[in-house]
């Protein structure tokens, strides 16, 4: 059982090494040269002035939970993806139901103007 | 609570060296404050120190996407305090050169229009043809940018046949190539929905903030410099001047394309109507003497010497004139005390007039809109730090 | 053309000048009244151009300030200049009938330092803000002195101090 | 077919190539600088020609313009540099990631060029350190191109420690850039 993933663990075991190798080198053979000016926000070459946490509009808040939510959605395509031989037409049809009741929550969110930005 | 945003000096989106600060409220802009000068040059005071014939090599350094009409309207200038008449051939050429340097103009100006709402090929296609029109005035001056065209009096040489043989290309290709770049862009969806009703103006407001050219045009305004006072024979061609109805980005966008296909056409009378005689006027005291004459005659050499050491003649009096540059109309104010170099000379800069109705265009639209309307105005930086 | 304006402004005209468009000299104080008058009744309302001059060796030093108007519906343009002392260099702000005034004023006052009275926000608009002394005034050097690779003398100039 | 990107010295055995980490970083550097164009006046436009599809500035790895300086290698200050945008050009420089280079293209940006003036910075190298000036008002693309070839031969001659060395430490306390 343990001969079926070897080859996975160790695929898995280089990519790691690889990452960690090459942070370390980029990390040692930089030259680190800090400075005041260089941690400064760039603002296209104006000092910076004021903060930039602060709260801004709600209407982006919207905007993102709704892209969360319909990428949680295709999320669900993927099995079907996977198996879409052996699943043949009724998993075909299932998935067109599935998507249509997205795009009804997409066509609703649509015509409550979410997507246009209120003034 | 309004967040304040810098597009500064070293921003992709202003295509030039200008700063906004800019007070957004989520995306909709509360107030906008543009501090300019960062590539300010001294051009007038540079011009005080310079012969006349120096002063053409600033001139094309400002509004350098069209140099041409700004060198040969100083032309202009200096030949109308002179007294110069041109002869007929002279005009002609100078129209050729002034319209293909109105297409450049216009040309960048829409392609970067497409690059800033995301249609990035279309600026690939059409900078191609930027190429031929730098050959063509490799093939009048042999500069490409910063062109120093033509003599106060002329042109140093006339138009070889390699001149006439790629403008003729160049006019067909680049037909083509526009009309592939407008079937691109102008019907196209995204386009439409992001530059209509982006930084509007009304007809009124635009005249109180002095704006000429096509930006004025696109608010409804037929006023053009070249059917108004019509100089260099341009009342010889029959072409129409687009207006646009609300003065958007999307007006200003389509009133540049029709103006450019008004431009080939102009181009295409004038090769067809161009009359023979001499390449300058006969005033060999303004007009630099061509170099084999002056390695062999007597008077050229005495001539180019007064002319270079600067001791023209030059009237006492004043003088503005102006030609339709890219952007608008581009005044040259001339006060000449008869000295060696000009007393006073202003330049009426078309960007520097656009550019101070900004806050008012993009106040209240979103700050895509503000970043449209930025290169739409087509302020260049050269002409507004003059 | 000309005599119509002699007549209605002729309380505030100095002198006619022979130039390439109608001109007029005009005294300082009647700048926004003859505009006002010409804005309404004679239709110049656009500001073609706006720029200073400076005379130094006028028996005052004289600085100058050269409006280019231009009626567009009769297709007139007409210059209009007025003069004021070095000394006292104010000039009444045009930007309340022009808007295209507000950055030209602001230009003139940075290259001559003419302060337009009425002006919004009059601070230098293309010169550095920390700039002491006003550049296009005929007494200032062009050159800025820093440059090493032209020798002065060289181009019959004398060294700059 | 000599032009191709030679492949830097080093042991060829049977399926394997031997050379030294610097040798590999710099051969990487070379051919992937990201420009960050800081394009100000008439020098602009020509590099907008440069990075057209006819003379195709991308043709050695500088696809990518970055418009911030935190993801660029290579600073090209194109056109004039008024004294007003000093600070701003001192700031950029500063806030780019080490290793950086400079390449001053035109006149204006190498020397002040024809702008005499009391307005215009008289050449970037008063205020930041420059490895490549390119001359021409403004240069033809093939100049630039040729900048930029001159900029990869120093990269790739670059050793992996110059940035520690007092000599560049004295170069650049000397603009009083920490």
């Amino acid at each position: 059982m343990f001969s079926v993933y070897f080859p996975l663990l160790l695929l898995f075991g280089a990519v790691m090494l690889f990452v960690v190798a090459t942070m370390g080198l980029t990390h040692l053979l930089g030259p680190k040269r800090a400075g005041t000016q260089k941690h400064e926000a760039f603002e296209c070459g104006i000092p910076s002035q004021g903060d930039a946490r602060t709260p801004f509009s709600v209407q982006y808040f919207v905007v993102a939970i709704l892209f969360v939510l319909f990428d949680v959605e295709v999320i669900f395509l993927y099995p079907w993806a996977v198996e879409f031989k052996q699943l043949g037409w009724t998993g075909f049809l299932e998935v067109c139901l599935f998507s249509i009741m997205v795009c009804l929550g997409f066509f609703y969110l649509y015509r409550h103007r979410l997507f246009t930005f209120k003034k | 609570m309004s967040v304040t945003l810098n597009l500064g000096p070293t921003h992709p989106a202003t295509h030039g060296v200008f700063q906004n600060i800019i007070e957004i409220d989520g995306e909709t802009i509360l107030s906008a404050d543009s501090t300019i000068g960062y590539i300010h040059r001294a051009f007038e005071k540079l011009a005080e120190h310079r012969p006349y014939y120096q002063i053409t090599p600033i001139t094309d350094r400002l509004n350098y996407c069209s140099s041409p009409i700004n060198n040969l309207g100083w032309h202009m200038t200096v030949e109308k305090l002179l007294g110069v008449t041109v002869p007929k051939r002279v005009d002609y050429m100078r129209v050729i050169i002034m319209e293909l340097a109105r297409i450049s103009d216009h040309l960048i100006c829409n392609s970067i229009l497409g690059v800033d709402t995301g249609a990035f090929s279309g600026f690939l296609y059409l900078f191609q043809h930027r190429e031929k029109i730098y050959e063509i005035y490799e093939e009048v001056c042999g500069a490409r940018l910063t062109t120093n065209i033509g003599r106060i009096g002329g042109f140093e040489r006339d138009f070889n046949d390699t001149f006439y043989i790629k403008i003729n290309e160049f006019l067909d290709e680049f037909s083509e190539a526009l009309t592939e770049f407008e079937s691109l862009l102008t019907r196209n969806r995204i386009f439409m929905d992001r530059t209509i009703g982006a930084g509007g103006i009304s007809a009124e407001r635009a005249l109180n903030y002095g704006f000429t050219g096509p930006n004025l045009r696109a608010a409804g305004v037929d006023y053009d410099v070249r059917v108004m006072n019509p100089y260099s024979s341009y009342e010889d061609f029959e072409f129409e001047i687009p207006v646009g109805t609300n003065g958007d980005c999307y007006d200003r966008y389509m009133v540049r394309n029709v103006e450019m296909w008004q431009s080939i056409s102009i181009i295409k009378q004038a090769l067809a109507k161009m009359p023979e005689g001499p390449y300058h006027a006969d005033v060999p005291e303004f007009y630099l003497p061509p170099k084999q004459d002056v390695y062999q005659y007597m008077e050229a050499l005495i001539y180019h010497f007064k002319i270079v050491m600067g001791e023209i003649p030059v009237p006492v009096g004043e003088v503005y004139h102006s030609v339709e540059g890219g952007n608008g109309e581009v005044g040259f104010y001339l006060v000449s005390d008869g000295g060696r170099s000009p007393f006073r000379l202003h330049f009426r800069r078309p960007s520097f007039i656009n550019y101070q109705a900004y806050p008012e265009l993009i106040v209240g639209g979103l700050l895509s809109d503000a970043i449209l309307t930025l290169s739409s105005l087509n302020i260049i930086a050269g002409e507004l730090d003059a | 053309m000309i005599e119509q304006f002699q007549a209605t402004f002729s309380d505030h005209i100095i002198a006619v000048e022979a130039s390439d468009m109608p001109t007029f000299v005009i005294r300082k104080e009647s700048v926004l009244p003859v505009l006002t008058q010409l804005f309404k009744e004679f239709k110049v309302q656009f500001l073609t151009d706006l720029c200073g001059i400076h005379y130094p060796d006028a028996t005052p030093p004289m600085l100058g300030v050269v409006y280019h108007l231009h009626a567009l519906t009769t297709n007139t343009r007409i210059r209009i200049k007025a003069f004021t002392p070095v000394s006292e260099p104010h000039f009444p702000s045009v930007v309340s009938l022009f808007s295209a005034a507000n950055w030209m004023e602001r230009e003139t006052y940075d290259f001559f330092g003419i302060i337009f009275d009425g002006h919004p926000n009059l601070k230098r608009i293309l010169n550095e803000d920390g700039m002491t002394y006003f550049p296009m005034r005929k007494e200032y050097p062009l050159e800025e002195g820093t440059r090493t690779d032209k020798d002065d003398a060289q181009f019959g100039r004398e060294k700059i101090t | 077919m000599s032009n191709l990107v030679q492949a830097p010295e080093g042991v060829t055995g049977q399926g394997f190539f031997l050379t030294s980490v610097e040798k590999a970083v710099a051969l990487a550097r070379k051919n992937s600088i990201w420009p960050l164009p800081f394009a100000t006046s008439c020098c602009g436009i020509e590099f907008m020609a440069t990075m057209g599809s006819h003379y195709d500035f991308s043709r050695f790895g500088s696809e990518r313009p970055s418009f911030s300086p935190r993801q660029a290698d290579l600073l090209m200050v194109m056109g004039t540099v008024a004294k007003k945008l000093g600070p701003v050009l001192v700031q950029v420089y500063q806030q780019m990631a080490e290793p950086r280079w400079v390449l001053s293209m035109g006149a204006c940006a190498s020397s002040g060029g024809i702008f005499d003036t009391y307005s215009v910075l008289q050449g970037i190298d008063k205020v930041i350190p420059v490895d490549v000036y390119v001359p021409g008002c403004p240069p033809r693309p093939e100049q630039v191109i040729d900048g930029l070839m001159k900029i990869q031969d120093l990269v790739a001659n670059e050793s992996l420690r110059r940035r520690h060395s007092p000599e560049y430490k004295a170069l650049l306390a000397g603009y009083g850039i920490e």
